[in-house]
Parts: structure tokens; sequence; C-alpha cells
């Protein structure tokens, strides 16, 4: 097995992985962790598929991996506004969670 | 080399075994932690699957910078008051969703596996276009990002443009105009405040010298950027410099000048090289190197304000 | 065909690998958290040094083998840093 | 096919429509204050003029208008194409966004000696990468291009839910944003496996080569399984009612009539143009049967609604749901699938501009009555007369009675089902029918009643008169001439014939 292709399967067992994780956790900070697992899996496979695309004197192909970079920009960023709302979030109110039940009280007359 | 494969398989279930204790761990604050060494490891990968360019980019942001913004969001989540515990899924929940992600893994892997032979790749084009549109770049990643998918690079700054407008717009309103918490709430300790004295003038250094020699080898604005990041949020944390405010004209200055800078020559690509996001022939890497200069900026102030999060009352202790 | 340097080279990063080694029995086998961190942050910025010094004769250019001493110094100077702040962490715990 | 990726002439207006609202954000967020508000409403003319000439180019030329951004064609470089869909729903955007600027004036307005607030300066610059990011997903023609603009359109969107900073919000829009993350990481794990099948992202290349085979498949699933979560299509919708619903006005209705429309794009883009092909019926049918659901359990739930602007969420939910009987009804080169195709066409455009119009008279009752419990709506009409006859032109658009966009939209669907002999198919849209004429039903009956009630403080004539508009608007859709219909055909790929 070459390394590319351990690194595709890692890839696989990661988004499985986190996939779990982001349906089973209840904490949101956990669920963003999970996200990000299978953030890191998807861009595994992008990997995959840019070292398989080895050509023309390229050890790679550097399109895919140029959309890695991208990609983990655009992860970090939304970690970082589901940070930020998580710990508004924990600052407002006693209870950090999404369950819908929770939120579903009646609050009165209240508008937007 | 018959080391090597074996090296790997230790590689990866290290990332699977580290990956496992992030999902498992009873501890918040432990799954954060475990999500940190995760990332380092990670960019060992990445430098096996030759991507020393997405390595550097793993280990500054995915690992880096990600990993002081989620010990930051744990450490401030414990300081606040006892959270609810929430109710905790059932054995058939935890079964059945094993069971849907054992199947989405499988099937993923199979498929990888089953990836076409020969793999189509758009190597032989960036070989061919390295003399034309990509012309004088020897890094082709470089090239891909700031050439021939320009355009997406120009989004994705617009991105962390929109996500720091995100961040801050989640602050109470009485703190608008403020500046965010500073990183470390307790007062300075020597070690930290001389290891930013030391190491933050050096990183910054080789910041500019990875920017510079991402034209040609691994390297590049963001890997630059996110390091000159990371040395402001040494210094921060050391409390040798405070997070400024929101409504200082020099940073939002500083967030779009990337952009900005990025947009204007893709205009003006409109007008002297026939197409939006072209650039002439003779000058493409001098207005590359251009460009990406004030992305490094963009960057190097982004990333620490989406990590010190939205303007907050001033509370000094 | 083996030369004097590679001669050096061979020794250096073998007993910096042996240091590496020692530091990994330290951090398994000690009994404290304090002592684990002694024998690690000490004996890994030996290891890091000889192995660096190991390779300078190997490196292509003088540019490469100044790299290689930045890097120890830089894990040197935040090695040094983090063990003391995890040292503290450790007391404030204990207390 | 040198055709596909060579720039027409008219192509740099499609560049010039996605950089106008990037520019007006990035001036926005520097300048601060009152001029982030002039200009978004500075940049909306511009923006709707930008949009016409690219509709009229196109349907003056009858073929899609491509522009090779830096020159370079696919696959290398990035390929922006418009045909007569994508044309249509930028000047739809275009509309939608210009009277949301100009309606929240009166809650974003920057007065004069008043510093730069949270909320308003992040209303205006959402607003505009709202905009910026439908533009670029109308006109996109790679599919990595697209994730960005996916990414970009879902920072956009989440603060605005939670722009009154209550904790309820705040929730909502968590979970809205963990559900969006959700489905672009998806979508990507699906852009990666076709890349790693094809070696190329670009739409029309992709077309060209795509063959059925597993990676393909797994690819399609993983990219309209993310979709389907943006779009918030049953059983994925959860996230939709809080968050559409706790917004402000003007932005529930950018949210719901467009936002949710650019995922939902991109479903019909990567099934009709990318995956002809493979359009079978089984896929079809799958998203057809989840759409039906959507309908009945969405009328169903927004019936029980004690909140109008709940109520209003849910019966998003279920005209989402009709959105998607445009795959088993347009799927194919026969007769019928034209037909619906120009169904699914209409009913994107008829909800947007009715459920704007409706959000926007919600927000104005709110205001002016204080609070929106429909229990307590009634004598509503006397106060806001004209509130009241936007809420009735917009549900009758969305209950299907003629002359309305809505009616056009449900008739070419039954027309669709039963010109295929998918006579099913007739069921859930007569049902969501019936059911929507109750929900609207449950707000008029109230406010239409003999109670006296008394309006603090009763609305600008000028707020009013642009929710009618929009709600016009969707009742004109319903005259809509055969030349429109020929007009969203442009470009349209059909199996069979590249």
């Amino acid at each position: 097995m070459t390394p590319s292709v351990l690194a595709g399967l890692t890839g696989a067992a990661l988004v499985g992985l986190g996939l779990y994780g982001l349906i089973l956790h209840p904490h949101p900070l956990r669920k963003l962790l999970a996200f990000n697992l299978i953030g890191s899996g998807v861009f595994l496979v992008f990997g995959i598929v840019a070292r398989r695309g080895a050509a023309a004197g390229f050890r790679f192909d550097p399109v895919p991996q140029a959309m890695v970079i991208t990609g983990i920009v655009v992860a970090f960023a939304a970690s970082a506004i589901a940070v930020a709302l998580i710990l508004r979030l924990a600052a407002e109110s006693s209870h950090v969670t999404l369950d819908p039940e929770v939120w579903s009280k009646p609050n009165g007359g209240d508008t937007q | 080399m018959s080391l090597r494969p074996f090296l790997d398989v230790i590689l990866a279930s290290l990332v699977l075994g580290v990956a496992i204790f992030t999902i498992t761990a009873r501890d918040l604050f432990a799954a954060v932690v475990g999500y940190v060494a995760y990332g380092l490891l990670l960019a060992f990968v990445w430098i096996r699957l030759y991507a020393p360019d997405v390595a550097l980019t793993e280990a500054a942001v995915g690992s880096g910078v990600t990993g002081v913004l989620l010990i930051t969001a744990g450490k401030r989540l414990g300081a606040l008051k006892d959270v609810a515990p929430d109710r905790q899924p059932g054995l058939a929940l935890k079964l059945l969703t094993g069971v849907l992600a054992a199947l989405v893994a499988s099937a993923l892997g199979a498929v990888i596996l089953m990836l076409p032979d020969p793999p189509p790749s758009l190597a032989p084009e960036a070989a061919a276009a390295a003399d034309g549109p990509g012309a004088g770049l020897g890094n082709p990643i470089t090239a891909v990002l700031m050439s021939y998918r320009s355009f997406d690079t120009m989004l994705e700054k617009i991105v962390l443009i929109l996500a720091v407008v995100g961040v801050w717009s989640v602050g109470a309103d009485k703190a608008w105009g403020d500046a965010p918490a500073p990183l470390r709430q307790q007062k300075a300790y020597a070690p930290m405040v001389f290891l930013a004295q030391m190491l933050a003038p050096v990183g910054a250094l080789i910041a500019i010298h990875v920017f510079w020699t991402g034209a040609n080898a691994p390297g590049g604005a963001f890997q630059g950027g996110a390091l000159l990041a990371a040395m402001w949020m040494l210094t921060m944390m050391a409390r040798l410099a405070q997070p400024p405010r929101v409504d200082a004209q020099w940073l939002r200055l500083a967030l779009v000048a990337g952009p900005a800078v990025f947009l204007i020559s893709g205009l003006a690509g409109g007008v002297v090289a026939g197409s939006f996001f072209a650039y002439p022939q003779a000058l493409a890497k001098p207005i590359i190197l251009f460009i990406e200069a004030f992305m490094v900026l963009s960057i190097a102030v982004a990333l620490p304000m989406l990590v010190a999060g939205p303007p907050s009352e001033r509370q000094d202790q | 065909m083996i030369t004097l340097l590679d001669l050096f080279s061979i020794a250096a990063i073998g007993v910096g690998t042996f240091f590496f080694f020692a530091g990994t029995v330290g951090l398994l086998r000690f009994p404290d958290s304090l002592t684990r961190l002694h024998a690690l942050s000490k004996a890994d910025n030996v290891g890091l040094g000889l192995v660096a010094l190991g390779l300078i004769p190997r490196a292509d250019s003088a540019l490469s083998a100044l790299k290689l001493i930045v890097i120890w110094a830089l894990v040197m100077l935040s090695g040094a840093a983090t063990s003391q702040l995890i040292g503290r962490a450790l007391r404030r715990g204990r207390k | 096919m040198a055709g596909l990726a060579t720039t027409t002439p008219g192509g740099y207006l499609l560049v010039l429509a996605i950089l106008l609202p990037v520019v007006g954000m990035i001036a926005s967020f520097v300048l601060g204050g009152r001029n982030a508000e002039r200009v978004a409403l500075g940049s909306t003319p511009f923006g709707l003029a930008l949009a016409c000439a690219i509709a009229l180019d196109v349907g003056r030329t009858g073929k899609p208008i491509i522009y090779a951004v830096g020159g370079l064609p696919p696959p290398l470089g990035i390929a922006l194409r418009a045909d007569g869909i994508s044309a249509v729903m930028l000047v739809a955007a275009a509309v939608i966004v210009a009277a949301a600027a100009f309606y929240a004036r009166e809650k974003f307005a920057t007065p004069d000696g008043v510093g730069e607030s949270r909320g308003s300066l992040t209303f205006w610059i959402m607003l505009q990468a709202i905009w910026a990011a439908l533009n670029i997903i109308f006109v996109g023609g790679d599919l990595f291009n697209l994730y960005v603009a996916l990414e970009l359109l879902t920072f956009a969107a989440v603060p605005l839910v939670c722009i009154d900073g209550r904790a309820e919000t705040i929730a909502a829009a968590l979970r809205y944003l963990l559900f969006a993350l959700f489905g672009s990481i998806s979508y990507l794990l699906g852009v990666a496996l076709f890349y790693g099948a094809h070696g190329t992202l670009d739409i029309s290349l992709l077309a060209q080569r795509v063959q059925p085979s597993p990676v393909v498949w797994t690819a399609a699933a993983l990219m309209t399984c993310g979709l389907l979560a943006k779009t918030a299509l049953f059983p994925l919708h959860l996230w939709l009612p809080p968050a559409h619903a706790n917004a402000p006005a003007a932005a529930s209705a950018v949210l719901s009539g467009l936002v949710v429309k650019g995922s939902f794009f991109l479903t019909l883009r990567l099934w009709f143009y990318v995956l002809p092909a493979l359009a079978t019926d089984k896929a079809a049918i799958v998203l057809g049967c989840l759409g039906s659901a959507a309908i009945i359990a969405g009328s169903i739930i927004a019936l029980r609604q004690a909140r109008l602007k709940l109520l209003i969420a849910y019966s998003t939910v279920a005209q989402i749901g009709y959105l998607f009987l445009v795959f088993p009804l347009a799927a194919g080169a026969q007769t019928w699938s034209a037909i619906g195709w120009s169904a699914g066409v209409m009913q994107i455009l008829a909800h947007a501009f009715a459920k704007a119009a409706m959000f926007f008279s919600a927000g104005l009752l709110a205001e002016a009555l204080g609070h929106d419990q429909i229990a307590k709506l009634g004598g509503a009409a006397r106060v806001l007369p004209l509130t009241l006859l936007t809420i009735a032109l917009g549900g009758l658009s969305l209950m299907g009675l003629p002359p309305s966009g809505g009616f056009s939209a449900k008739w070419l669907m039954l027309q669709a089902s039963v010109a295929s002999g998918q006579w099913l198919w007739t069921l859930p849209i007569l049902a969501g029918g019936l059911l929507a004429a109750g929900y609207i039903y449950r707000i008029l009956a109230p406010a239409l009643s003999d109670d006296r009630i008394s309006s603090a403080s009763p609305p600008k004539r000028s707020r009013e008169a642009i929710a009618l508009a929009l709600a016009a608007i969707a009742i004109v859709l319903g005259f809509a001439p055969q030349t429109f219909f020929d007009f969203l055909e442009i470009g349209r790929p059909v199996v069979g014939q590249p």
C-alpha cells in the first residue's frame, strides 16, 4: 500500500469519525472539533488526489493542493465564527446547548 | 527504504488514535488539547504526500492558530459558570450513528481505492502554463493560487474579512468600538515575556522569508502571514501588546489591504492585460509578489483578530 | 567510502538519538510530572543539538547549515519557555 | 469544445456583477458608520442595471454569456457562465436585495451625529456579501469556486440571524452554522472525488467527461446531501424556522427568499448541468419524495404556529418542497421536461418575491402592534390595510390561486406530472395548496375581524409600498408570456444533444 493510498484511507476514516462526533456530541464545541476532523479528512482526500496526479516533472498535481490551502483558511474562519457564537451563548445563558426544545419555550409577545 | 511503509503505518495509526481520543475524551479541554496534537501529526502526513506547502499551512493554521483559538475558547468556557449538563445520547442512537459513520467511511474508502488509473491531472497543463500566465513562479502552487485560480484566492480573502465582521458582530452593543478582551487575563509571566521578546522578531523575519521564497519554493503569502500572525498573538499573550480597537482605521485598512490590492490589480488587468485578473506577461512575477505582500499583511492581522473575538467592555483585573 | 566527516555525522546523530531515547524513557518511567519534565526538556535539547550538529556537514550550502543551527536555537528557546510554563501550571495545580 | 470556454463579448458584465457588491462590502467596512449604509444603498441601482444588462445580452444573443477569468480557459482557469436561468436569478436577487436595503433603512440607518453601531454595520456589510455570494453562485462555472461562494453565503447569512443578540437567536445562528458547515464540507468532499475521477471541476467540461461510476455516484450523493442541508429540505430543515423567524424582517426576507435558493440553484446545476446523463429516475424520485414530505410536514407545522414569523418560516420549509419536484418532472429530454423546468424556475421566483413581501409585512405588523402573536392580530386590517393586502397577495401566490406566479408554477407542475404519467406527484401539489390556504386563512381571518386594535406607531407608507411591490411582482409573474419561458431554456443542456 502506497503512502498516498494509506493517507486517503485515513482521510475516509477521519470523515466517519468526525461524522459520529458531529451527530452525537451535545456540546457545540465538541461538534466543532468533530467538524474540523471531517474537514481534515476531506483535505486528505484532496491530498491523495493531488499525489496521484504526479506528472510532467511534478511530484504532485498543484491544483488540488492549492485548493486544500484555500480550504484550510476557510475552515479556520468558520471555526472562529463558531467559537465566537459558542462563547456568547455561554455568557448569555446557563445552558450551552442546541437542543431545540430548550429554546422553544413560550417567550411572551416578544418581537424581532 | 523498507522502513518507510512501516513508519507510514505508525503515523496513520497515531493520527487515527489521537482523532479517536479527540472524539471520545470525557473532558472538553482534553479533547481540545487532543485536537491540537492531531493537527501537528497531520502536518507530517502532508509531508509524506509531498505537500510541503500544505504541511506548512496545516502546522501554522490547522494546528497552531486554530489551537490557540480552541484552547482560549476552552479556557473561557471553563471560567464561565458551570454549565448545565446536557442529556447524553442513548445507546440506540449511539449504535445507529456508529453504523452510519462506519458505512460512510467504508464507502468513501472503497471509492478512493476505485479512483481511475491512470489518474487525471492538471499538472501537465500547469507545467505548460508556467511559461505563460504563471511566468517566473517556480512554485506551481503559488502559480495556481495567484494566477490560474486567483479569483478563488481573492474571494477567500473576502471570506476572511467577512469572518472578522461576523466575529465582531457577536459582541455586545455597548462594547462596539472597544477592543477585544486580552488573550490572557492574568498578569504576564516572565518566561512568556522572554519568549515573546526573543521569538517575535526572529519569527517575523522567518515569516518574511517564507513569503518571499514562496514564489519559488514551498511557502507563500498565506504561510508567511500565518507565521506573522502567530508572532503578534505571542506578544499579545505575553501582554506586550493589546488587541486594537475594532473601530481603528489602521486596523480596517490593514484587514482589507490584501483583497483590495488584489481587486484593483484584477480590474487593472481588464484594461492592461485584456482580461480581468490577468497579468501582463513581463510583469507577472513582480505584480504577484506585490499583491502577496499586502495579503501577508491582511492575513497577519485577520487571524489574530479572529482569535481575539468580539469587542468586549473593559474589565481590567 | 566513508570519510571522516561521515563518521562524525554518524556519531553525532547516534549519540543525539540516544539522548532522545533516554529522555523518552525518563518521560515514561519517572514518578511524577516535574521529574518527567526535567528528563524530557534536558535530554531533548541536547539530543536535537547533536542531531543538528551531525547534519551540518551534510548540508548542501552554508545557508542550509545556518538554518539547522537556527532551528536548534528556536527549539531550545521555545522548549525552555514552555517547560517553565508547564512547570508553573503544575505547581499551581498542586497548591 | 472551444465554444464552452471562450469569453463572449458581454462576458465582462459577469465579473462586474460579482465585484460590485464585493467592492461595496470592502468600502462599507473601511468607511464605517453612516457610509456603510450609503454605499449599500447607492450600489443597488448599479447592481440592478448590471443584472438587467446581462439578461438583455443573454436574450439578444440567445446564448449563454461566458467569461474566462484571467484570460485562462478551464480546466486550469475558472470560467463564469450566465444562461437564461442565471440571468433571471441575477435580476431577482438584485430586486430583492434593493428592496430589503430600502426597507431596512428604518431599523439600520445611522442618524446624524451617532457613531457606528454594531447592528447597522453588520447588516449593511452582510447584505452586500450575500448579494456577492449569490451572484457568484448564479454565474459560477467551477465547482470549487462555487464552494468558496457557498461559504461566503454562509458566513454572511449566519450573523444576520443573531443580529439582535438574544441567547435564543444565538442558539439559532449556531445551529444554522453547524448545519451549513456540514453541508459545505460534504459538498467539498464530492468536489474532491469529481476532481479525482475526471481531473476538472469546470461544469461544462465535467458534463462531457462524466461517466456513471461508483466514484461519480458517491460524489453526487455527497454534494446533494450537503446542498440539501443548506437548502433545509425536510428532514434537514430543523435549523431554518428559528433562524429565519429570529432575524430582523429585512434579513428574514433575504434569507428565506434568496439564500436558500442559492444552494437549491447549485443542486439544479449539479443534476441538470453536470450530470444530465446520470439524472436517472431513482435519484429524481428520492428527491421528489423528500420534497413532497416537506410540503406536507412544513404546511402542517405552519398551521400550528402561534407566532406570525414562525408560521411564515415553516411555510418556507413547505415551499422549498415544491422546488424538489423539479427533479422528477424536468428530468430527461421528453417534451414535458421543459414544462417541469419552467415550473421549477417559476416556483423559485414566485416564492422569492411572495415570501420577501410576507416577511416585510410581518415586520411592519410587529413594529406597529408590538408583538407578532397571530391570536392577537384582531382588527389589524383596519390599522394597516396595505400591509394586510400585501399578505393576502403574497398568500395568493403561496396557495397557488390564479392569477399569480405561484399558480403558474403549480399549474405547470400539474401539467408536467400528468403529461409524464407521474400522477402521484399531483397529490402533494394539491394538498400543499389546500394547507397553504389554511395557514394564510389563519392570519387573515383575525386580521379582518371587527375587533378594535390600537397601533403604537403606524409604519411609513414607503415601507408598505416596498412590500406591496414585491407581492405585486409575485402576482404579475402569473402573466409571464411564452417568451419568458423560452428565455429560461437558453443554455439548458438537454440529454442526448451536447
